[in-house]
Parts: structure tokens; sequence; C-alpha cells
């Protein structure tokens, strides 16, 4: 038996010696490595533009060095192939970060641009997707962040660092994939613009693009963005400078962080038509006062502040919920979705005609705010007359 | 020769057996968010033919299992139930080669001949084989604490990935779909378990086969539902059935503080180690099977050229990935439905007249069960 | 036994075959003309008892290998003062000599020429009366002897700096001070038909199951070898799986590791000539236990072993690995990472491959070469082959720096498992060879190969695997955990001891 | 192709073969005809690539189908 191992070891190491170097053996020297995509034009032919990196130097001093690159093709797949052509080195996908799309792109319908990332192999589902406002694709690879060594590097980072700035919801293209696949819900897409930053254009992500079905409808600006994040129950961390009514002391601007938020949207059927309840509940923390005259250890001014928070907040979510509805038909909140998972009965008779109800769809409102911290001193800066 | 497992290598073994090579295929994809419905269904459903199983295994203690089984059914019959069960065996451990190198091949390898694959999995399950049953439980026991470690960790990874919601709304469409999904599950991977019935050659107690089929089943029952509900709950349910490879998909996700991220491999090595389990037992059970049938108590001899008839056979019954997924996933064959339910069954009741009958003559002629 | 035999075809022998002869002079003629011919290390002593009966005798000793001061003082003299009563006959001489004459500590009887042959070599004088047909044999032993030192190959922080020598007595002396039971048994053999080594088997009594040991002596006796130079023509001799890599008898230097392992129901064997001491049956895990463990806090040890484990893991699988990720699967390799490899492979001219046997060769001789030489040199070595080759190769491009942190990190955690250091590095080039063939499922491929031999393989009968393979608690005490030694209620379960209760209850310990 | 199929599988039988201790020579026979069944179903996949399954008891397949999908359809 031990020798007819041993034959049987020698065998399989010699196979997988005779075997070597065959079939997917790569060489990882001869990768270009794709850093962002993005897609400029669908019809009549795609532009597939390549953020790729070029790597020299070795040792402690390996360089990185980004390469747009630019082709048309007939698909997003294809182009990438003909920029393998045109770089000299094999497009290599699994390492990118980013997928852009003009506006274009997003307004003609998504889906031709996404398909192929969605089901490649080698795109990984994990890239943020977003679309760009008042810019090609292009412009955006092209211009200069002032930190990071590529473009697609620099969204990458901002995209993780969303809940401490704010003004956009992050998408990676899996859950773009589930929100084209459910119904009930209409995705929303993060936005890029180019702002003028010292005579170099920089990408900077704000805003949100909204779409129905896979077609874009609007756009909502970084305010608007950021009471979507509430909805969604998106934590962040923003800042909202609000002018509010300190005792007879008049307005001032008071600038409140968001610690915490909780939300909790209820289907609700009402006379036989759906409505929906929306709960929110935000803790606040008290960054700046400025030259407010206010105590937050008395309970009186305490109070009125956050009454006057949540008649704010609600005001604003009044306003997106009247342009998401109205103007826009997007139930980017997903309470379609809700009816079909708490309300199963209700969602088989309403279902199919959600784009007719949802826009006068009765929505509850109730926003509770607490200020629950004040940074180090509960008092303003008392300046001696 | 005798070859006796321990009861806990067994239940492990068995455990690997069920779970090694199931764990990537969107199992149970027809019942959707009810998926977890369809798994205790499933599992409900097959629990009377695995202690059917047991059943009969612990009627013929003190015996090695072909005696045992000819002492049941004839010599003849049982040499042809044998024969077809060699080739149930022989065909299930094809399906599970080219599972393997297909999955291989769509998620890693893209250009590397399937082929290849299939033969160096062959060399080694053809050595695993020759082992014996001994051998292989010990190797489970080895492999299983590492996968299922793994699965630990990528559940736990998972957890903040997954949506609840997804199992909402229950029942939507009725039973029926769970019915379907339960279907799918009994029929790859629970019920695929009678190929183990062969492979143990002798028990150490009565009780043993029960302690061996039953904890082993349920514990991969549960194993497996965890493992797919959290899957679907991190794809989502709708887009659960469309992956073919569900929970790779979903263990790509993971991503803890860009530091543990890419972990795929993981699961694709997981699977490659489980299936390997599977693969070995059921080519150790055709040949035990054909051996057997061809008259032989020592199977070692036909393990090579089955093994290398497998190697064809992984690229005859199916060729492509799309066709993994259809085997895997929605062909109810009545082959399987027959070798899977109603040939156990059957020897099930044989055994157990077999029994009462051994039992009301037992006074009078003491031991003769040989005869009969 | 009777080796002699064939050397003395076609002579003529007067008396019985073997049989010493009453006469002193047909004595010393088969002994200078047959067993001993041309063997100028053999002294014959001859010398006569005083009056008034003086007899005629031989003391025959081979050179340097006896206390000559012994012989003179104990053996020689009292012979050569005393005489022997005249009515003494044949074997009453030799017996009045060891009861009233001899004043050595040790006196046998022999009859054969060939035991004569057998003794000498073991360093006794034997004593030829004129007339007597039976030799006695005087213990004077002392040849050269290595004292007692620090096993070199096994050192230790905490723990007994005792090293098993060269000498079998004095080696199981040593054991013995550490097992003073009554139960403590040790059976000698005889291997080599030339060198006819002793070879002990140590165990003891109450705790291992005897068919261990009966198997273990059943297996020497069959050894049938002209010489044995060292235990490890025993282990190799003797061992199960002969065609795997993996060790399945155990070695040490160390008599505390012998006691612990006798202990727990293994048996030792010691081979005179050798300081190593075979443990048997011998289990994976064994090679990821140190003897410290046992004497260190249990937490400590068992982080230790932990280490060892990964350790070992490290050293085998890192090569693969990496070769699998950079040319199979870059997808797999985090973005910054895949940057800079990517960036200092760009020069590099040869393949992954090509640099991972290369760079592990250039290892293995550098370690080679320093192994067998002394120190200093040995240092240099290794600061020429670290610093100056790795150093100037990454710098001129000839492998990229991964490599060079690949196989440094390979060679160092090799050295934490020692044991298995040595086929750790067939167990890398397999791996590498079919993760360059694969990727990360060529190198799960021949995980599994080695897992299915690991678990084929069994040592004395028990299953190689055993304490891995199981789920009861108890036999998972000393694995990769090391539980508190009050917890090591019972031995082994596999070793299938006698005895099993190691530890009375809970006590010894003061539980608060 | 083919023949290079058949040239390995009868190397690997004469191989294992040559590695028996002793060959009754029903087992050497029972063994040469497993090997030649598996050496002629990989050289038909070689020449034709894509082989029938045969099904023994399909029809009962489709009995069930025909069943569990009429049932499934209400």
């Amino acid at each position: 038996m031990k020798r007819v191992n041993l034959v049987r070891l020698t065998i399989l190491t010699l196979i997988c010696v005779l075997l070597a170097g065959c079939w997917d053996y790569i060489e990882i020297e001869t990768l270009e490595f794709v850093f962002g995509l993005g897609v400029d034009r669908v019809t009549p032919e795609y532009i597939v533009i390549l953020e790729m990196v070029k790597t020299s130097g070795g040792g402690q001093h390996a360089q990185v060095e980004p390469k747009v690159l630019s082709t048309s093709s007939g698909s997003v797949s294809s182009g990438g192939a003909a920029l393998s052509n045109v770089a000299g080195l094999r497009a290599f996908w699994p390492h990118a970060y980013v997928f852009l799309m003009s506006e274009q792109v997003a307004r003609e319908g998504i889906l031709d641009a996404v398909e192929y990332i969605a089901r490649s192999r080698q795109v990984r589902g994990t890239v943020w997707v977003f679309v760009t406002k008042d810019c090609t694709v292009e412009e955006v690879f092209k211009s200069k962040p002032p930190v990071a060594n590529s473009v697609s590097e620099h969204l990458n980072a901002i995209s993780l660092m969303q809940e401490n700035i704010s003004g956009f919801i992050p998408l990676q293209v899996w859950e773009l994939n589930q929100d084209l696949t459910k119904e009930g819900i209409s995705p929303v897409l993060p936005t890029i613009r180019l702002v003028h930053e010292r005579g170099e254009l920089v990408p900077v992500v704000e805003g949100t693009a909204v779409l129905k079905g896979d077609r874009m409808v609007g756009w909502l600006d970084g305010h608007e963005s950021d009471i979507l994040c509430l909805l969604k129950g998106v934590f962040e961390r923003g800042f909202f400078v609000i002018n509010t009514e300190v005792g007879e002391h008049g307005r001032f601007p008071i600038t409140y962080e968001i610690v915490g938020n909780q939300v909790d949207i209820k289907p609700l059927v009402k006379d036989g038509r759906p409505a929906a309840a929306i709960k929110l509940t935000m803790q606040f923390g008290v960054e700046e006062v400025g030259r407010a005259p206010i105590n937050f250890r008395d309970m009186q001014q305490t109070d009125s502040v956050e009454a006057q928070l949540a008649t704010h907040f609600k005001d604003r979510i009044r306003e997106l919920l009247h342009k998401v509805q109205v103007e826009f038909n997007a139930d980017v909140l997903g309470i379609g979705q809700l009816f079909r998972r708490k309300q199963p009965e209700a969602w088989r008779h309403f279902g199919s005609d959600w784009d007719v109800y949802f826009p006068d769809l009765p929505v509850e409102l109730e926003v509770r705010c607490q200020v629950v911290l004040t940074g180090l001193s509960s008092a303003p800066l008392r300046v001696r007359d | 020769m005798k070859e006796l497992v321990p009861d806990h290598q067994g239940m492990i073994l068995v455990l690997m057996f069920i779970v090694g090579n199931t764990l990537v295929f969107p199992l149970g994809g027809l019942a959707g968010p009810d998926i977890w419905l369809a798994f205790l269904t499933a599992t409900v459903l097959a629990l009377p033919i695995i202690l059917a199983m047991a059943r009969v295994r612990s009627l013929m203690q003190g015996s090695t299992f072909f005696v045992g089984f000819e002492r049941v059914l004839g010599k003849w019959p049982s040499r042809i139930l044998a024969f077809l069960y060699g080739g149930f065996a022989w065909r299930l451990a094809c399906y599970v080669v080219s599972d393997v190198s297909n999955f291989i091949q769509t998620v890693a390898l893209p250009t590397t001949p399937p082929v290849v694959i299939a033969t160096f999995l062959a060399l080694l399950m053809l050595w695993a084989a020759k082992e014996g049953v001994e051998v292989l439980a010990r190797f489970a026991v080895m492999v299983g604490k590492v996968v299922l470690a793994v699965l630990a960790i990528i559940f736990v990874l998972l957890l903040s990935q997954v949506d609840l919601g997804e199992f909402q709304p229950v029942l939507y469409n009725g039973f029926k779909p769970v019915l379907r999904g339960a279907f799918q599950i009994l029929d790859f991977p629970f019920l695929e378990t009678v190929v183990l019935f062969w492979v143990f050659d002798c028990f150490g107690r009565r009780v043993s086969p029960y302690k061996v089929f039953l904890p082993g089943f349920l514990a991969a029952s549960l194993v497996l539902l965890i493992m797919v509900s959290t899957s679907l709950a991190v794809v989502g349910a709708d887009r659960y059935a469309l992956y073919y490879y569900p929970v790779w998909t979903a263990v790509g996700r993971i991503n803890v503080s860009t530091f543990l991220t890419r972990l795929e491999a993981i699961v694709g090595v997981t699977f490659a180690i489980g299936s390997f389990v599977k693969m070995a037992v059921a080519l150790l059970a055709a040949s035990r099977c054909f051996a057997y049938a061809f008259g032989f108590s020592d199977y070692r001899f036909v393990v090579t050229p089955l093994a290398m008839g497998v190697i064809a056979g992984s690229r005859w019954f199916i060729t492509t990935v799309l066709e993994v997924d259809q085997s895997a996933v929605e062909t109810h064959s009545p082959d399987e439905i027959m070798f899977q339910v109603v040939i156990p069954l059957v020897v099930w009741a044989f055994a157990e007249l077999k029994a009462k009958n051994g039992k009301a003559n037992g006074s009078s002629q003491a031991g003769g069960g040989e005869e009969v | 036994m009777f080796f002699w035999k064939h050397t003395k075809k076609g002579e003529p022998q007067p008396r019985g075959l073997d049989d010493i002869s009453p006469s002193l002079r047909t004595n010393l003629h088969w002994l200078k003309e047959d067993i001993f011919v041309h063997d100028q290390t053999i002294a014959y002593r001859g010398f006569k008892t005083s009056d008034p009966h003086p007899r005629e005798c031989v003391l025959i000793y081979a050179d340097n290998m006896v206390k000559h001061e012994y012989l003179s003082q104990f053996v020689l003299r009292p012979m050569m003062r005393s005489s022997l009563p005249k009515h003494l006959r044949g074997e009453e001489l030799a017996h009045y000599a060891a009861e009233r004459i001899l004043e050595s500590d040790g006196a046998e009887f022999i009859t054969r020429y060939s035991e004569i042959g057998d003794k000498l070599m073991d360093g006794v004088g034997v004593i030829l009366i004129d007339g007597c047909p039976v030799a006695v044999v005087v213990d004077a032993q002392g040849w050269a002897k290595r004292a007692v030192t620090e096993p070199p190959s096994e050192s230790v922080v905490r723990g007994p700096r005792q090293g098993f020598s060269e000498d079998l007595g004095v080696n199981i002396s040593l054991v013995r001070l550490r097992l003073s039971s009554p139960n403590f048994k040790t059976r000698f053999l005889h291997v080599g038909t030339q060198s006819k080594t002793r070879v002990a088997i140590l165990y003891l009594d109450n705790v291992t199951s005897m068919e261990l040991v009966e198997e273990v002596e059943r297996r020497i006796k069959a050894i049938d070898i002209d010489a044995v130079l060292d235990s490890g023509y025993i282990q190799e001799l003797i061992q199960d799986s002969p065609y795997s890599p993996f060790p399945t008898i155990g070695q040490t230097e160390r008599p505390d590791v012998v006691a612990a392992k006798v202990l727990e129901g293994r048996v030792a064997v010691l081979v005179d000539g050798s300081p190593f001491a075979l443990t048997m049956p011998y289990l994976l895990v064994e090679a990821f236990q140190a003897n410290e463990d046992y004497y260190n806090h249990w937490i400590t040890a068992t982080f230790h072993r932990l280490v060892r484990y990964i350790s070992f893991f490290v050293t085998t699988a890192t090569p693969a690995i990496y070769i699998a990720l950079i040319s199979y699967h870059p997808q797999l390799i985090p973005t910054n990472l895949v940057i800079s490899i990517s960036a200092a492979r760009k020069n590099v001219p040869f393949p992954g491959i090509v640099e991972v046997i290369a760079m592990g060769l250039v290892f293995e001789i550098l370690r080679e070469g320093g192994v067998r030489l002394p120190r200093p040199i040995g240092q240099a070595i290794s600061i020429v082959g670290a610093i100056v080759l790795g150093d100037a190769a990454v710098s001129a491009s000839l492998v990229s720096a991964p490599m060079i942190i690949v196989v440094g990190l390979t060679g160092v955690a090799g050295f934490v498992v020692p044991s298995l250091n040595d086929l750790a590095v067939l167990i890398r080039l397999s791996l590498v060879l079919l993760a360059a063939a694969l990727g990360l499922y060529g190198f799960v491929f021949g995980v599994i190969a080695f897992l299915l031999l690991l678990s084929s393989m069994e040592s004395f009968g028990v299953p190689y695997l055993s304490t891995m393979t199981t789920l009861v608690p108890q036999d998972l005490k000393d694995t990769v955990v090391r539980v508190p030694w009050w917890q090591m209620v019972l031995r082994p379960r596999y070793l299938a001891s006698k005895d099993r209760q190691r530890l009375q209850g809970q006590a010894g310990r003061t539980d608060r | 192709m083919f023949v290079l199929v058949i040239l390995v599988y009868g190397a690997v039988a004469a191989l294992e073969l040559w590695l028996w201790a002793e060959r009754p020579w029903k087992k050497v026979l029972i063994y040469l005809l497993l090997t030649a069944a598996a050496a002629a179903l990989a050289s038909l996949i070689v020449v034709y690539g894509k082989l029938p399954v045969p099904e023994p008891i399909g029809f009962l397949g489709k009995l069930f189908k025909q069943w569990w999908q009429g049932g499934g359809k209400q």
C-alpha cells in the first residue's frame, strides 16, 4: 500500500510540474490595474474611459501615476479590451474603485452601462457608482485631486468618509443591483461635481441623482441629500446651521451636529388607500453657538431649541417628500418595498399601481429631536463688559 | 477486513458529505424569501429516510455491511441493487467533480480546461478511496474542523450585511414555492446521503448508526440553513436564485474597515476541500458496490478504473456551469427519487420483516439467520 | 550470536562446537587463532596463583575498554596472592575464585567462546583458569565517556539541563533517577550482527499496554543488520509508514522528556552509543509540544503552542500562497499591496515561480552550509547570505523585495518547529509547484494530499492524527491547548494504557 | 487526441497492474473491463464533444414533471 502511495504522490507532482506555467498563469507586472471606469455615452457607441495606474520604481521607491485612456466601442467590456491594446498591458479590473456615468447615460437608462459591472467576474460588487453632474466622466478623471494619487482613490476615500462629511449617499454596485431588482424602491446615486480649487479642478461628491426604473429623473442637492440620508436611516454626522430663536434675544445661527438618528417608516392602509407614517428620532450635539446667549442647563431653552429643530426638519422633510413624490414620482425611500414586506396583502392589491398611488401618498410625520451633547460647556463664552 | 469508524468521526463524515459541495449553490432558490421554511420542511421530510437507513444498519449490527445486506435481501437482489447503486454513486462522484471543476473555472481559472482539474481531483480521490472509510473519516474530521471554523467566521463577518427584511413577506406566494424549494433541497443534497449507506463497513454498537446519521444530518441541515439564509439575506431574495454561487457573491461584500476584504477565495477553498470529501465518499461507495456486485469483498482494485471513468464522466453529465446549475437546482430526475426514496424504504421494509422473522425463528433455530 | 562459526569453517574442533575447554592452552589457542585472530587490542595477561598449588590463569581484556587500575587492584592482585585449594576440579575452580578471591563487584560465568567474544567488547575482564571449562567475567568497564551535559539540540530556558550521553548505562540511570518506581522496567536486546549494540526498551509496568511493549520488542528483534551506530538506524528500521516523510517515532536527547513520555504510557528505546532516545508511538501533535510547555505556566504554554502551529503553516504555505496570489489571483491582494508588489517586480527578469524556487534553494544552501560549521564561521555565512546576498540581489533587480520577505519569513518560521523543519522543505516545494500549476486550488489539492497522507498514517497502531481527529474533550487537553496540570487527570486515551488515572482527583491544588 | 486518451488510460492501467502484489485473473479481467469502459467513454467524449446521457427511466421523469408542473400552475 505504502509503495503505491509514493507512486501516486510522484505521479501527482509530475503532472503538476508538467502542467506548470500553463493557461491562467500571469505575471503580476504585466497587469495594468484599472482603478476607475466610466461611461460617457451609450448611444450610438459607447465611450469608455479607464483610469489606470502606471507603477514604476520598485522597492521603497514605488511610484504610482494615473493614466486616463478613453475609446469608443461597442460595449463596456470590449472598450476595456481595446484600451489594453493602447496601454500595452492587460487591463486588470478587480482593483477598480469607482464606476462613473455621465448624466446623459443616466438619463437614457443606466442598464446598458451597468450590466457588465453587475455580471462580470472581474469587477467586484463593491465598486462605488456615481453620476457626474455638469461635466463628463473624462473631465472628472482628468481633474486633479489635491492629496490622492488618482481620482479613483480620491473618490473611494470620500465614499468611505461619508458619515463624516454628509451630503450624499454612497452606493456600491451590488446595492444598485438589488435596488434595481426589487419592487417598490427607486435607486439613488451620488453625484460628482467639479469645483475650482486654486486653479485646479477638483472632484467633489455632493447631491443625489434620483432614478426611476433605470432612468434618471432628477437631482437632489447636498442639503436635500442630507435629509434623504436621515430618512433612509443612513448614519451620518452632518452639520446643520439653523437660525434658532433664543428667548427674547432674537434669532442666532447655531450649529448642530447629528449624533444619532433612528427612523421608523410604517406602511399603513387608511380608508382603503395606502399611507405611511414616518417617525424620526434624532440626537443632536451643539457644536457652535456664536453669540447666542443660550444656556442649555435651562430646561426651557433646551426644550424650545428641540421644538424648533423638530419643526425645521419636519419642514425640510415635507419639501423633500413633495419633490420625490410629486416632481419625480420616485419611491426613493422604498415605501413600496416596505409595503410588500410588512403588508403583503395590501401590496398584492396596490402593488401593480404603485406609481399611481405614490404621488399623493399621505405621510404622517413625527419628528423628535433631542439635544444630548453641548461640547464641554453648557453656556456660551462670556465676554467681560 | 473490518473497518470501524468511531461514532463522532462518522458523524462528521456525514456532515461534511452533505455540507461539502452544497455550500456555494443557490439551494432551494425556488422558495425565494421563505428559504428557511423550505429547509425546515426538507429536513422533516428527509428524516424518515435517514432514520430508515440508520434502522437498517442497526438491524444489521454484528456483521459487515454486505454480509448483512445479503442476509436481508438474498444474494442476487442485493448484488443487482449494489450494481445500480454503484452506478448512482459513480454518477454522483462525476457530478461533484464537475461541480468543482466548473466552479473553479468560473471564479478563478477561466482558461484552464476543467478536465485538468478533474484529473487532479480524480487522482486525489482515487488515493482517498483506496485508503478506505476509516482514513476518510479521519480526513473529514481534520477538514471539517477547518471548514466549520471558516463558515463560522464568514457568518460572523456577514452579519453586518444581513438585511432581515429580505425574509419578508413570509409565504407571499403561498406554500407551493416552499414545497418546491424543499424538494430541491431534498434532492440535492439531503437525500444524496443514501450513498453513505453503502460506505460504512460496520459500526461499533447497535445505536451507532443513529448516532452517526441523525446528528450528522441534523447538524448539516443546520449549517446549511444558516449559511444559505445568511447569504440570501445579504444578496437579496430576488437575486439569490440568479447567482450561480450566492455565497461566493455574498462573501465578496465583506468589508471590515477596508482590511478584511476579498475573502471569496476562502469560500472557494472551503468548497473545494468540502467537495473533496463528498467525491471521495461517492467513489468509495461506487467501488464497494461494484466490487461486491462482481463478487469480491476487497474493493480496492476497482477504484482506479472508476476514478478514471469519473474524469470522463465529469465531462459527460455536465459540461458547463449552466448545466451545473440545472442539475444542482432544478432537476428532479425520476432515478433520483427511485434511488433516494423508494429503494431505501423498500430495503427498510425487508429488513424489518427479516428481523421479525429472525426473532420468531430465533428460538427454534438459533443463529440460523445466515441461511434464510 | 554465532558469528565466530562463520569464520571458523573447516577448523577441527576437538570438543563440543562452542564450549570452552578445560585446557587453558586449547582455549588460548582457539581464542588467538580463531576468534580474535589478528586482533592486537586484546590483551592476554598470564599469571599464576600463589603456592602451594600454583595454577595457570589468563586474564583477557580489550585494551582501553577497561579500567586498568581496577583490574590490577581488584582482580589480579587478589588472584595472584591467593591460592586455589588443590581438591577443586573443573567448574568449582571458577566458583571458588568468584566467591572467595575476586574483589570486583560483578562476576559472571560463561561457558562458550562466542560469549567471550561478545562480552569482551563490553569492556570486561575474562579470567580463564587452567582446568576449568568456565570463564569468569569481571566488570571493569572504563572507556572514554562524555560527561552529562546540556543537550545542544534541545536547550531550554526553564527545565532540567541534563542530556543523554553516548553511554547506555548512564542514560538509563538518568531516566531511572526521574522514575524511581519499581514499576519502571528495562528490557535489553542486542542488535547488529557486527556491532552487537545494546538496545534498551523502557516502559512502566503498570501503565504501558503490554501489547505495545511486545510489538516494539518484536520489531526490534526482527532487525537483521550488520551494525547500529545510532538510534536513527533503529528508528528507520522499525517505523510505520516508512515512505512518508513525517516521523512516526519521536526522538529526544532529554531524559525528562523520555520520562514524561514513558509516564504517558509510551515506550522509549535507548540505543548504546547514541544520545538520542526514541519514543513510540509518536503522533503529529508531539512535534508541536515542547518539554518547556509543561514547566511553564499553562497559558503561556498554550500561546507558544499556537505560535508553533501557525509557524508550521507559515513555513510550509507562505511561498505557495504568495505564488498563487501573484500569478493567479492578484484580485485577492489588497490594492495597495498589489501595486507595490507589481512595482517591485517590474524589472525582475524571472517569473515568480523561478524566483521562489531559486531563493528557497539559496536559503537551504546557506542553512546547510551553516549547520556543520563551527559556530563563528556559521554566523559569518549567515551574515554574508542574509545581508550581502539578499540586499545585493534586490538592488540588482535579480529578485524582488517581497520575495526576500517571503523566503526569510519561511525560513525563520521553520525553526520554530525543529522536528518538522527538514520535511517542511519538501512540503513547501510540492505546494509551490502545485500553486504554480493551478493557483490557490492547486495549493488546496496539495493540502488535501498531505492531509490524506497524515490521515492514513499510523504509529504502532495509533492513528497519527489521533488527538486532532477527535471530538472527545479529554483527548483535546494536550493538543493545541495545554490545560493546567490539575486538569490532566487521565493519561491519553489513544495509548490504551492499563492505568489511565494520572492525578488522584484534584489533589495537590489548593483551590479557593 | 483520441489516441492519446487511449494511451494514457492504457498506461495508467499497466502501471497499476504492475504494482499489484498478485494478479488473480478474475480481478484483472474486471479491472481491464472497467478501464476499457472508462477509456471508451473518454474517447467518445473526446471525439463527439457532447454525448447524450442515457435516461433509462426518463419516461417516468416526464410523467412526474407533467404532474408536478400541472400542480404548480394552479
